[in-house]
């Protein structure tokens, strides 16, 4: 377990696969214990692709498939942003943009009991983290971190939820800081809630600005770097 | 095991003669005379042969009215009861008919309109003529096509498609009791006298009834508005242009002021005997409708020949008993055709007077 | 070019030059036209268990008369109906586009399916399969008169191939008046010319009649012979449906 | 022997390929394959919840439905919608969304032979798009024979009808692997010369028909490397071209 | 097979019923390690077959074909109709397939089954497609009339196959198919010619066709296969069809020129050796059916 990518790997690692390629092959190497992201699955003692996109590696052992789609897959500890569809006795129905909707326990927030059980209306937003998701069963969701602590987790009010891609969502959340969101919050200052299911939500101090803000991310996806820069300057040009 | 068959009959006594037994005769009959079938070969134990078989379960008209009526277990005694002993809950003996009104011309548009009311039950006949080309094969007749729709508002399960199945069957009833065999006879109305030219031309009757109320007895009380629509119809006289050559249609020239009356003298009227315990009862509400375990409807012409005969209700009844029933309703249809064709001349007058 | 047949001008179907004349049958002493005494049924053959892939099925014929009936269930109802502490059942008939002399005029026969129905409710013990269904399915796959009848025997088989639990056998004959004669199992040209049919479906060993339907002009003691004739070749026919089920049991349990 | 082809393709030539996806906005997925004139437009949905009656909601479900250019939709159009359904289920890896169904949605928009196929690759491409798990892609090929029996890739509508006849045939993608050579081989034929799907239609010999096998595998390689690049471009939503 | 793991404790004390129910794919696979199917045949062996002709008298022509338990029954029915201008020296052949309910359990009335426009579809490709009937023997009078054959096949039982069955109840009823003898009267209109009335009408009507058979070019067979792992298992049932779901049909003409090869899919994928197997299978079946059509033919005769 040196974490140094074999030489086979190595050659797909950052590259764009599609599915069937095989990845790694596990014969040659043994007493490794790997992790297996999106978009990867095992035929025996071959690893191969299920989507295409590009291949990421982070050390020591973990590899998955990095793609931008409209439609969201729950997987476990993704944060994700969610609209209450219907309020159960015991759990709230959302819906995370998943093939299912997902249970949000009315206990699984900060101190819950059955005492102070939130009212969340119809249509209100969530920040929530999937805590549950396994094949057959709905997701489910909480509104506290791994220690049970509310955190960030919880409802938005007010501001603007669109959707986009979970590439899109990927690139908001990474780090460094993508360039989109370095570039505007150079010269403006907005809230911005980023959920891995393709939904993010803005909020600032005039419409104005939300709507800038929106916008330049909506049309970050598919460009460079540079060119996402180009594109903010000549949106706040216009604004200004 | 089937050569056992016998020896099982023989051996099964039944003892349920207690008085217990003796005041549910009226609604419960025991299957001991035969095995059920299938019993034989599916090897089920021979204790469920046994069992006790409510009747009256079993028909359309008991099915739908029974879950719309839903009484309760002592309503259902009393109109059962009342019925034995010849006092029906609305105070009527068992073959005594509801008060019945008949009211012609009531639409216009048609060719021949009528609504015929008994107690509650509320039903219109239309008549529309229209000419058409004849079949192939029945080149000498017009056609005569009957259809009833059952109003949502008559009963709520007649809502979106409740009222369905009760219509076809009323339409194959009325189609069985009013347009006789294939051949024509015993029709009640005469197809040949829509002939017009012969493998050319003839008059379509379409005869529609609507049930704007349902209250049992649906049956009978189409066929008296479908009687009273057809002595209201009128039949524009048709001027047959001469000349026309073998294959092409004749040119046609449709009076607006001559009709010709048509001649309702052979259409027989419908009598239903519904049976209810042991006893028949005529012209039943749906409430009594709803104890029954099966009904016959008969349709008798003026000569009192049968002239169509449809049983309702699943449930079996004994061949003597249909005999029976068949003889009642013959001597019953000799008033009701009475009653019903003086009701139809006071219509008329009151139409032509008004 | 299947396709193809859409687009395919009206076909026909090439018939006879001249047409029958039905007056044979109005003569005092006339021959049935396949040569059977008025009161003699065509010859019959019953078989169960015709269809694998059903719970129980019957293949019956008569003449010409082809009947095929499968049974399927008790099974779950196709709709989420009311509960029911009573078994339902659900019938079809339908016909095979050949079925007919002239191609495709049999197909809807919905009052048929209502026919059967009534007919066999009556005689099948609902009670010991609540809140299930049982379908009767039948397929006329030629007719050859007193279709109806036919079927629904073969149905009345079908279910006691299916152990579905009856109270008895159905049986079904029907009678055609031609002229003054009464003649039992039409066939289908003298169904055509018929002045009037009675037909009876009964419980034989109950003598219990489940349905009855008569059309055309009908004196009473007319009506009385014609019953009496019906259900006498009633009582027969379960004689004989009953040997074809009991010949089914011993050959499978050899 | 060389044939004359109406726009002076070689045998082996295919018309120029054209895929881009991520057309629609509201679809999860969405392509547009073309070959020349074919032009099919894919459109992906789901997965949605709960599978239909009659399938096993112990695995996903594919549905497709087929909308031709013009007219109703008749019998073959409902054995087109059975012969994808088939081919689409092969390729997707179903164990992983028990009890969804995802909808395949294929828009004609015009027809210049090869229907088929091309609809195959649209879907394939679209499903891609969608990120619906999959085994492998499937690259299909219309292959059609003369008279004399030479085999003519990828025909056009007039060809088709000139042809005594014509098969259409489904193949896995060639993969990339790490692998050594050979070890995907199964009974010593690599796996994307295994058929996913064949149709056939008119009458020829066996020996024909193998032979258009193997010309089929020749040009699904192409169209494999095709599928590709236009799947690796990144630019989404820009469409690649290929001669 | 996701239970297959489950299954190991459990299968030994289970019936040989409940295992086949719960575990089917494993009980299928079981048999194959042994060469062996459920129903005792070897892996290659296609289900006793039979051929009835006539079995339906108002047709012109028609026959009964059962393969196991399927069963088919097709029946052709002649009519008249006007050729279309561009052939208008041919007839033309409309085929149908029907899956009635009473078939199978998983047909309901009023909703007809997915598969049977698809094999509708497929039987006419393949009729139509390998030239069997000679179209211009259903001309009348050219330009005028021709004959429009309805053929209609149904299926009274599925029991997987029903490509097969009904391709041989088809092919059944074409080589049955009598032509009515017709003469075409004064006003166009074709009738047909009862026997006892045609010598004294042969004066009377100008065109006169008489009553014959149609010649059919070549036969057709074909054998549905199913692929999985490494075993090809011929004619299947519907209980394997549902359990593996690769499914290959060859269908073969008399001279054994390849008609279909039809694989719609399917998990498991057919290499050249495994195609060549099941082109190798069907030869073998085309023979059996060939033997079984042409004693059916013989005994019609005899009769």
């Amino acid at each position: 377990m040196d974490g140094k990518p074999l030489t086979s790997p190595a050659s797909f690692i950052d590259q764009m696969v599609v599915p069937g390629d095989v990845v790694l092959d596990l014969s040659s190497m043994a007493n490794q214990t790997i992790k297996l992201g999106g978009g990867l699955r095992q035929d025996s003692d071959a690893i191969s692709v299920m989507k295409a996109g590009k291949l990421k590696f982070s050390r020591p052992n973990k590899y998955w498939v990095e793609s931008s789609q409209k439609r969201y897959v729950p997987c476990v500890e993704d944060t994700v942003l969610g609209v209450v569809v219907d309020s159960k006795a015991d759990n709230f129905l959302v819906d995370i943009k998943g093939p299912a909707l997902a249970f949000l326990p009315v206990l699984a927030f900060e101190g819950g009991t059955r005492r102070n059980i939130p009212k969340f209306e119809v249509g209100s937003l969530l920040y929530v983290r999937v805590v549950k998701a396994s094949a057959g069963m709905n997701p489910e969701l909480s509104c506290t971190d791994a220690s049970g602590k509310a955190a960030e987790f919880g409802i938005l009010k007010d501001g603007y939820m669109f959707e986009t891609s979970t590439g899109v969502s990927r690139m908001l959340l990474s780090s460094p800081t993508c360039p989109v969101l370095e570039a505007l919050g150079k010269k403006l200052s907005f809230e911005i809630a980023v959920g891995l299911n393709g939904r993010v939500w803005v909020n600032a101090g005039s419409t104005s600005m939300i709507i800038l803000v929106a916008n330049a991310i909506m049309s970050s996806e598919s460009l460079s770097g540079t060119k996402q820069k180009i594109m903010v300057e000549n949106l706040l040009r216009r604004f200004q | 095991m089937l050569s056992g068959f016998n020896v099982i009959l023989s051996t099964i006594s039944f003892s349920i003669e207690t008085e217990e037994a003796e005041s549910l005769k009226q609604q419960v009959s025991f299957t001991t005379t035969t095995i059920p079938t299938a019993l034989l070969f599916s090897g089920i134990p021979f204790e469920k042969a046994c069992q006790l078989r409510v009747k009256g379960e079993g028909g359309l008209s008991a099915a739908t009215a029974g879950t719309m009526v839903g009484l309760s277990l002592g309503e259902k005694h009393f109109i059962r009861g009342g019925i034995a002993q010849d006092l029906r809950t609305d105070g009527r003996k068992r073959l005594t008919y509801r008060p019945i009104s008949v009211e012609t011309g009531v639409i216009p548009q048609a060719n021949g309109s009528a609504r015929v009311r008994m107690g509650t039950t509320d039903v219109i006949a239309s008549v529309k003529a229209e000419l058409g080309k004849p079949d192939l094969l029945q080149s000498d007749k017009g056609r005569v096509i009957i259809n009833v729709d059952c109003s949502p508002t008559a009963a709520p399960i007649f809502e979106g498609r409740g009222g369905e199945e009760l219509s076809t069957e009323l339409s194959v009833a009325l189609q069985r009791c009013l347009l006789g065999s294939k051949s024509g006879t015993g029709a009640g109305i005469n197809r040949s006298s829509l002939m017009v030219v012969e493998g050319k031309l003839c008059w379509d009757l379409y005869i529609d009834g609507l049930v704007v109320s349902s209250d049992g007895n649906l049956l009978d009380a189409l066929g008296a508005a479908i009687k009273a629509a057809l002595s209201n119809t009128g039949i524009p006289k048709v001027h047959v242009a001469t000349a026309a050559s073998a294959d092409e249609q004749p040119e046609v020239d449709i009076s607006d002021e001559e009709f010709l009356q048509f001649d309702t003298s052979g259409i027989p009227v419908i009598v239903t005997l519904t049976k209810v315990g042991r006893h028949y009862i005529v012209d039943a509400t749906s409430e009594e409708e709803s104890q029954m375990s099966s009904a016959i409807s008969v349709s008798v012409n003026r000569n009192g020949h049968i002239c169509g005969l449809t049983k309702r209700g699943g449930a079996g009844l004994d061949p003597s008993v249909i005999l029976d029933m068949i003889s009642v309703s013959k001597h019953v249809s000799e008033q009701l055709m009475n009653k019903l064709d003086s009701e139809i001349s006071a219509a008329e007058a009151d139409e032509t007077e008004s | 070019m299947a396709g193809k047949a859409a687009s395919v001008p009206s076909t026909y179907s090439p018939s006879p030059t001249q047409k029958k004349k039905p007056t044979i049958f109005k003569d005092v002493d006339w021959v049935r036209p396949d040569g059977r005494g008025f009161h003699q049924c065509r010859p019959a053959f019953l078989r169960t268990s015709a269809v694998n892939a059903a719970s129980g099925s019957a293949y019956v014929e008569f003449g010409n008369t082809k009947v095929i009936v499968s049974v399927f269930g008790p099974r779950e109802s196709k709709k989420a109906m009311l509960y029911s502490d009573v078994g339902r059942l659900n019938c079809n008939v339908s016909y095979t586009t050949f079925a007919t002399p002239i191609r495709g005029q049999g197909s809807d026969h919905k009052e048929f399916s209502s026919m059967l129905h009534k007919a066999l409710e009556g005689a099948i013990i609902l009670e010991t399969f609540p809140k299930t269904t049982v379908d009767v399915f039948a397929l006329v796959l030629e007719c050859g008169g007193s279709d109806l009848p036919v079927v629904i025997s073969c149905a009345s088989l079908a279910l006691a191939d299916a152990g579905i639990m009856m109270y008895d056998l159905v049986t079904a004959v029907s009678v055609s008046c031609l002229g003054k004669n009464l003649v039992i199992d039409p066939i289908s040209e003298e169904e055509s010319f018929q002045d009037g049919s009675l037909m009876i479906t009964c419980l034989p060993s109950r003598n219990e009649v489940t349905q009855l339907t008569l059309t055309g002009e009908w004196s009473t003691p007319k009506i009385h012979e014609a019953m009496e004739l019906c259900l006498d070749a009633c009582s027969k026919l379960g004689e004989i449906m009953r040997s074809c089920l009991k010949e089914a049991v011993s050959i499978s349990k050899e | 022997m060389e044939i004359d082809r109406p726009d002076g393709r070689t045998q082996n030539q295919l018309r120029p390929l054209a895929c881009s996806r991520n057309i629609l906005n509201r679809a999860h997925g969405s392509a547009r394959w073309s070959q020349g004139d074919t032009i099919v437009l894919a459109a992906v949905y789901g997965p949605k919840a709960g599978t239909k009656k009659n399938e096993n909601p112990e695995k996903a479900s594919i549905e497709v439905i087929w909308k031709p250019k013009t007219g109703q939709v008749g019998k073959a159009e409902k054995e087109y919608e059975l012969i994808l359904r088939r081919t689409l289920q092969s390729i997707c890896v179903l164990t992983i969304n028990p009890n969804t169904t995802t909808s395949v949605t294929l828009q004609v928009v015009n027809d210049d032979g090869s229907l088929l196929p091309c609809a195959i690759n649209a879907a394939c491409a679209a499903l891609v798009d969608a990120g619906i798990p999959l085994k492998h892609l499937a690259v299909a090929i219309c292959c059609s024979l003369t008279g004399s029996g030479s085999v003519v890739l990828d025909p056009s509508k007039l060809e088709e009808q000139k042809m005594e006849a014509f098969m259409y045939l489904v193949f896995p993608n060639s993969v990339h692997s790490v692998l050594p050579e050979g070890s995907l081989h199964v009974d010593g034929e690599p796996m994307e010369h295994g058929i996913i799907t064949s149709v056939t239609h008119g009458v020829m010999s066996v020996d024909d028909y193998l032979h258009c096998l193997e010309r089929g595998h020749a040009a699904s390689a192409r169209i494999s490397d095709f599928l590709r690049r236009s799947l690796q471009s990144q630019a989404l939503g820009n469409p690649s071209k290929a001669a | 097979m996701g239970s297959s793991g489950a299954s190991g404790n459990l299968e030994g004390e289970m019936e040989v019923d409940a295992f086949r129910r719960l575990f089917p794919l494993r009980f299928h696979e079981r048999h194959l390690l042994e060469s062996i199917r459920p129903d005792a045949r070897p892996l290659e062996r296609a289900r006793e077959s039979t051929v009835a002709l006539g079995a339906v008298a108002s047709a012109d022509g028609s026959a009964m074909a059962k393969i196991g338990h399927t069963t088919m029954l097709a029946a052709i029915k002649m009519e008249v109709m006007t050729p279309s201008s561009e052939s208008p020296d041919e007839g033309c052949v409309a085929i149908d397939f029907h899956m009635p309910p009473i078939c199978s359990p998983f047909v309901r009335p009023g909703r007809p089954a997915e598969v049977a426009p698809v094999i509708a579809k497929q039987l006419s490709d393949a009729i139509t497609s390998s030239g069997m009937i000679n179209l211009k023997e259903l001309s009348l009078t050219t330009g005028k009339a021709a004959w429009m054959a309805y053929l209609d096949v149904y299926c009274l039982d599925a029991d997987g196959a029903l490509f097969d069955a009904a391709l041989l109840s088809a092919v059944a009823a074409f080589s049955h198919l009598q032509i009515p003898a017709v003469s075409i009267n004064e006003d166009g209109r074709v009738v047909t010619m009862s026997r006892e009335d045609g010598d004294g009408k042969l004066a009377n009507d100008p065109v006169i066709k008489e009553r014959r058979k149609l010649t059919l070019n070549c036969i057709l067979f074909s054998l549905t296969c199913i692929l999985h792992k490494k075993y090809i298992l011929a004619d299947p049932t519907a209980e394997e069809e549902s359990v593996m779901e690769t499914h290959v049909t060859v269908v073969l003409d008399s001279s054994s020129r390849l008609v279909s090869l039809y694989k719609p899919g399917g998990p498991v994928l057919a290499y050249a050796s495994a195609v060549q197997d099941c082109i190798a299978l069907t030869r073998h079946r085309v023979k059996e059916l060939q033997k079984i059509l042409n004693e059916a033919i013989s005994d019609m005769e005899v009769d």
